[in-house]
């Protein structure tokens, strides 16, 4: 059953993969705010949430959640085509913790209560989520986070910060990785734990990042009440819960889109330029076009790997290296062809979609963001090479 | 060792046709010894050992069977060369390949039955000057850089009245040593019979994908190598493996490895599966672009990563190096590949 | 820090002076604070702060005594520069340098006189397009990328016809926000009066030159905070500057900064030494590209090395990053100086 | 006095650096053997003696040294001006290590006996020495190494194995440094030995590197007896001797002159096929080239330093990263233009000069020894840039 609309969506599922795609690009083509196509920057919930309640009403906000849950029980094939289609139209992402990241952990580790009550919230969109889970003094090494949760009666008081936090000052939820027993090691002592934003004791401040952007905040917690009832899954086996939601995350960050989107900027910039003349200039171009389809023939093997049912392992990590570094050197390049239109903080003569510095300064967190560059390499020099520690 | 290597865009029946051939190639796959102690001989490969895999159906191995090949596809030629630069062979079966295909479209039976046969080592002589993709047609050309030459029987050379063989007895050749221990040939044209007609297109594109698929087995097995040197070497009272710089330069040759495995099966898989024309052309110029660039990149990583000892030519970690220097411009080297790539393929979709 | 960064190919003399030049700006070599304060401000920076470093002399330095400038060389200039460039100083001393030495030349006094002293901001728009090294000398063209043109008090326009002068009071000019904070302006021509003849070439190499040196002190400062971040910051409870991966990538900051500063101060000594034309103008450019090129690395690397906080706007890492990327290509970029560094300069003599 | 020719040779000092530059250029286009010039390996000593005994008769063998041993006194300006010389006409590099190496740290270390002894034999090329540094298992980590000298009576007797021994085969003497103290911490307990090749117990055996060349060795001591007056300096005192002499190796590791030679060798290929018209290539080349110049001006920053007599410091290790780096890539433009002529072992088509595979070959252990690429980042980061360990 669809949780909001009350009508049964269409079984999706029964359509062949191509005729899939079709039915997506179709609705979207007819849906999507063109205003709002390419963004250049995050959107806020503001701005978003047109789009946001129109895929909610189709039945469409969560289409990797089981159909019993309201979304669209979509395999993991459909589940890439369905984004490909919104990569493809420019469709700006939505504020899609909830969906993504808190839905699944939900459906997996949460009570029978909680499901019932978040769930349907957030496919209403009624609940936007943000994720804490970064700190100050944490960073890639998420597993030193230091924000308490102290047991006091029937709530938990919960003392901390967290930073990098999407979108926050968008969000009235906020799901916590959360210290509970400060004597354990590490990994071990941390709790997930679901936060109502309006709570008393929060405090949210905006980060001006690189882009000029406040998509993300710092969150303090002073002294914040949660029920206790708010816990997910196990006491002190949170770790264990968010780490098997971050494979996803994985794959998510390798995935050719921002590469793809920086070549066709770098194409149109090229013309404007009028450097394709420029032999130079074509072998930097054929060089960067040959990485980008071998990064997509090197993402295609990862997701027939999901497609066959199987677990991805550790090695799909160098799928991040290799779209993170593209992405940058793709914008790299071009700054260098913008010449002096590089120094510009706007878009080049109205051509919202030509903005090199804008575009070159995104780049840059995705060799940090998602566990850096270096971290990415010391996974898969231990993990997957086999080096010693 | 990774969840996608084992996941090529490959049908259950072709998985099982490589590994099939993966076994066959075994004993060549391994045996680096072989390979070092015919570098530099004349004529710098086995001609018993070319007949055996004659034998094997190797060079026959994507001719049709009514031309009496084994009628197999790209999936298993690019395994068997992958297999056979893990183990440096040196036996010319993709330039073999190359003359058999152009044999058996031109209709020409008998000497492609001694090629089929390992008995008769047939080169195409096609190109008249470096760095080209495009066949000479020119019957006045001097034909150069031919590979292993110097065990030719015939010589195939096309031109614009058909393909026309030549006999290596009594040829005007010319062979110059190569760094793997092999040689080049340069002949110089004499007038002959055409025996038929054959389009160089295809069967060129062929043949760079299995270089391609052969430079891709050797950095493999160099950097298998390289591994287990890092795991065992120590200095400073430490195993150099735990570098931190060190492991993650072993982490770009994988990174290399793993983008030209993803081309060159994707290119492979795409042909089988009816690509033709432009389409799998770009797609073998994507493929033998990366493979020439990797090869030189991991070859030199790999010696780099080896110290001292990876300098010294007992270390079999140079020989792939200095096949890598041989074979990555042979059918074309990367910048050719890649403008190639560029003139043939659409651009992306925009986004 | 290292042995061979005081020894600049410079004479004490020199050293001296250069010495004296950096004490003089250590308060602007220091306040970055200041610098935020103005970004995105009208006009992007202080017409005080300007006025008090004509004052200083600042302007004039690289001028003639004879036409009220300090007679100062080039090495003072570009160790002035590295100096505004480490505080990150928005006001546009160079451009106004270029200005004053082409009023210099062109023998109008009273206008020089005026920028100075720091109370008008003169700019040349001299250029028409992106990507170029030529003047526009056409009376007609619209004139682009003129930086930190919302400030200025008059536009010096070179034309066929001579150096004419543009009141930016009732003068039809766009200005567009950029990266650093401040902006680049676009001027419409109108017809004016020439007040003389000037060279361009000689000025434009001096004010590229100067801007190398600008984004080396930016380099040096950008380093420095990374290198004390590396030192504090603390992950998988290590300093993080105990990872090798990231020691191998501070230095390679390092050499590029070397490699920056090696370049920039031997343009300047050989140009404080008598060298013109073409061999100053080679010299200039491989300054210029290497300084271009260095900058934008050094920054994205200082970025990432920085991690998280790096991508805050709140971290002054950030700031010399978008002042490079806005500084890079002004005066010409990389390729462009590469390009005529190898046009200018003769070969090395062959070995 | 100069201890060969018996005459004394003009006092070179008094020249001013370009008369001094023109008269040692004069001098090598009139003596040095043509056919030598620009050799693609280096040379045996048997090829290269007769060029070696014509610099020992002008009294020019040894320039650095002091006019009291023979040398011509040199100051750093004038040896760098003397080598610029024999680099730029393309003389072989001799047998130099009794010259560059042993020499002088017998002035500085050396008994008064000791130096009349060898020194005159060095000048004179009776003594032909190769240096015993390296061994298996030490590398890049030289103070782990196991060489063991034990007194017995009035001699060490000395066991173990070098390697890595540049034209061990050519030399008659060799320096070694051994372990004279096991108990010692790493550093400590090594000494610096004298010893005659052909004493009984030591092996030579050719090590054939990529180059195919035989320019290094393995050298082996089976119970080698050296007299206890061949010992230099003071018991294990011989790490800081040799350490001492390694500034200088430094800067000359990281000398242009490979980068100029191998600068000059991929213009003439270019020219050769014909690539100097395609833009691409004109700006790889520019960039090369640039990289060339600004490498020559790093490099006069630390011979000037030298010029004022200062010490060279940690951060002269940058200069052999920048000119290692380079000379490879330059090697690596070479190859991709060279196309199919990458895979010739011999010149192309009759000139030497003309060997893409070669240079590129030779180009590849310069990241290695005198300390990988690695070490010298090790080394800056450390003591230099002040990184914690």
């Amino acid at each position: 059953m669809n949780a909001i609309a009350g009508t049964e969506p269409e079984d999706l599922n029964a359509l062949d993969d191509d005729s899939f795609r079709l039915v997506v690009r179709r609705w979207i083509e007819a849906n999507y705010p063109p205003e709002l196509r390419n963004p250049p920057k995050r959107l806020h919930w503001e701005e978003n949430n047109p789009w946001y309640f129109k895929l909610a009403e189709k039945g469409w906000l969560c289409p990797g959640w089981p159909r019993e849950y309201g979304g669209l029980g979509l395999g993991p094939i459909k589940q890439i085509i369905f984004t490909e289609e919104l990569e493809r139209w420019g469709c700006a992402r939505s504020n899609d913790h909830g969906i993504i990241m808190l839905g699944p952990l939900l459906i997996r580790y949460g009570s029978e209560e909680q499901k019932k009550y978040y769930l349907p919230k957030i496919l209403s969109g009624e609940h936007v989520w943000c994720q804490g889970y970064s700190e100050p003094n944490s960073g890639s090494d998420l597993a030193s986070l230091r924000t308490s949760a102290v047991l006091d009666g029937d709530e938990y008081v919960v003392n901390g910060q967290k930073i990098w936090t999407t979108l926050a000052s968008d969000a009235n939820w906020i799901f916590l990785l959360v210290r509970t027993d400060p004597t354990a090691k590490k990994q071990e002592g941390i709790s997930f734990l679901l936060v109502d934003m309006n709570t008393p004791g929060i405090t949210v401040r905006p980060i001006i990042n690189l882009e000029m952007h406040d998509e993300f905040c710092e969150v303090f917690f002073d002294n914040v009440r949660v029920p206790k009832a708010n816990l997910v899954g196990q006491l002190n086996k949170g770790w264990d819960m968010a780490k098997a939601l971050l494979s996803f995350e994985r794959i998510y960050l390798g995935s050719p889109r921002q590469s793809a989107y920086a070549l066709t900027r770098l194409k149109q910039l090229a013309e404007k330029m009028g450097v394709f003349e420029d032999p130079s200039f074509a072998t930097t171009y054929a060089k960067l076009r040959t990485d980008f389809e071998d990064l997509k023939a090197l993402y295609g093997r990862y997701v027939e790997v999901l497609k066959r049912g199987q677990p991805l392992g550790a090695d799909v990590s160098q799928l991040k290296i290799v779209q993170s570094e593209l992405f940058q050197r793709i914008t790299e390049t071009m700054m260098a062809i913008a010449a002096e239109n590089a120094g510009l903080m706007e878009p080049m003569e109205g051509n919202r979609n030509l903005n090199p510095a804008g575009l070159y300064i995104q780049a840059r967190p995705t060799t940090i963001y998602g566990g850096t560059s270096e971290i990415q390499r010391n996974i898969i020099a231990k993990n997957v090479l086999g080096l010693p520690g | 060792m990774s969840s996608a290597a084992g996941i090529a865009p490959y049908s259950d029946d072709q998985a099982e046709s490589a590994r099939m051939i993966r076994d066959s190639a075994a004993g060549y796959a391994t045996d680096v010894a072989r390979a070092r102690a015919l570098r530099f001989t004349n004529p710098g490969f086995s001609k018993d050992t070319f007949r055996e895999m004659g034998e094997l159906g190797w060079i026959g191995l994507a001719v049709p069977e009514a031309a009496g090949g084994s009628g197999l596809g790209m999936v298993e030629l690019v395994t068997l060369s992958e297999e056979l630069g893990r183990g440096l062979a040196p036996e010319p079966v993709i330039p073999a390949t190359l003359s058999a295909l152009l044999l058996a479209e031109a209709g020409e039976t008998e000497l492609l039955g001694q090629l089929l046969a390992g008995e008769a080592v047939v080169l195409t002589a096609w190109q008249d000057r470096a760095a080209t993709l495009k066949p000479c047609l020119d019957a006045a050309a001097t034909r150069r850089f031919i590979p292993m030459a110097a065990g030719a029987t015939h010589f195939l050379v096309p031109t614009e009245a058909g393909l026309t063989v030549v006999e290596a007895a009594g040829a005007d050749l010319v062979t110059e040593p190569t760094n793997d221990g092999g040689n080049l040939g340069t002949l110089r044209p004499k007038t002959y019979q055409s025996v038929g007609q054959a389009t160089l297109g295809p069967a060129l594109d062929k043949a760079a994908l299995a270089t391609a698929a052969y430079l891709l087995g050797g950095m493999e097995a160099a950097f298998a190598m390289t591994l287990a040197y890092l795991n065992t070497r120590q200095q400073f009272g430490r195993i150099i493996g735990t570098f931190q710089a060190l492991q993650h330069k072993a982490v770009d040759v994988k990174v290399q490895i793993a983008l030209t495995r993803a081309a060159v099966e994707q290119a492979a898989a795409a042909l089988d599966a009816g690509t033709t024309g432009d389409a799998a052309s770009a797609l073998v110029s994507r493929a033998k672009a990366r493979a020439s660039e990797a090869s030189m990149i991991v070859g030199q990583m790999c010696v780099q990563l080896s110290g001292g000892i990876g300098y010294t030519d007992d270390y079999d970690v140079g020989l792939y190096l200095r096949k890598a220097m041989t074979l990555a411009p042979l059918f074309g080297g990367a910048a050719l590949h890649r403008a190639r790539f560029v003139q043939l393929s659409p651009e992306t979709e925009d986004a």
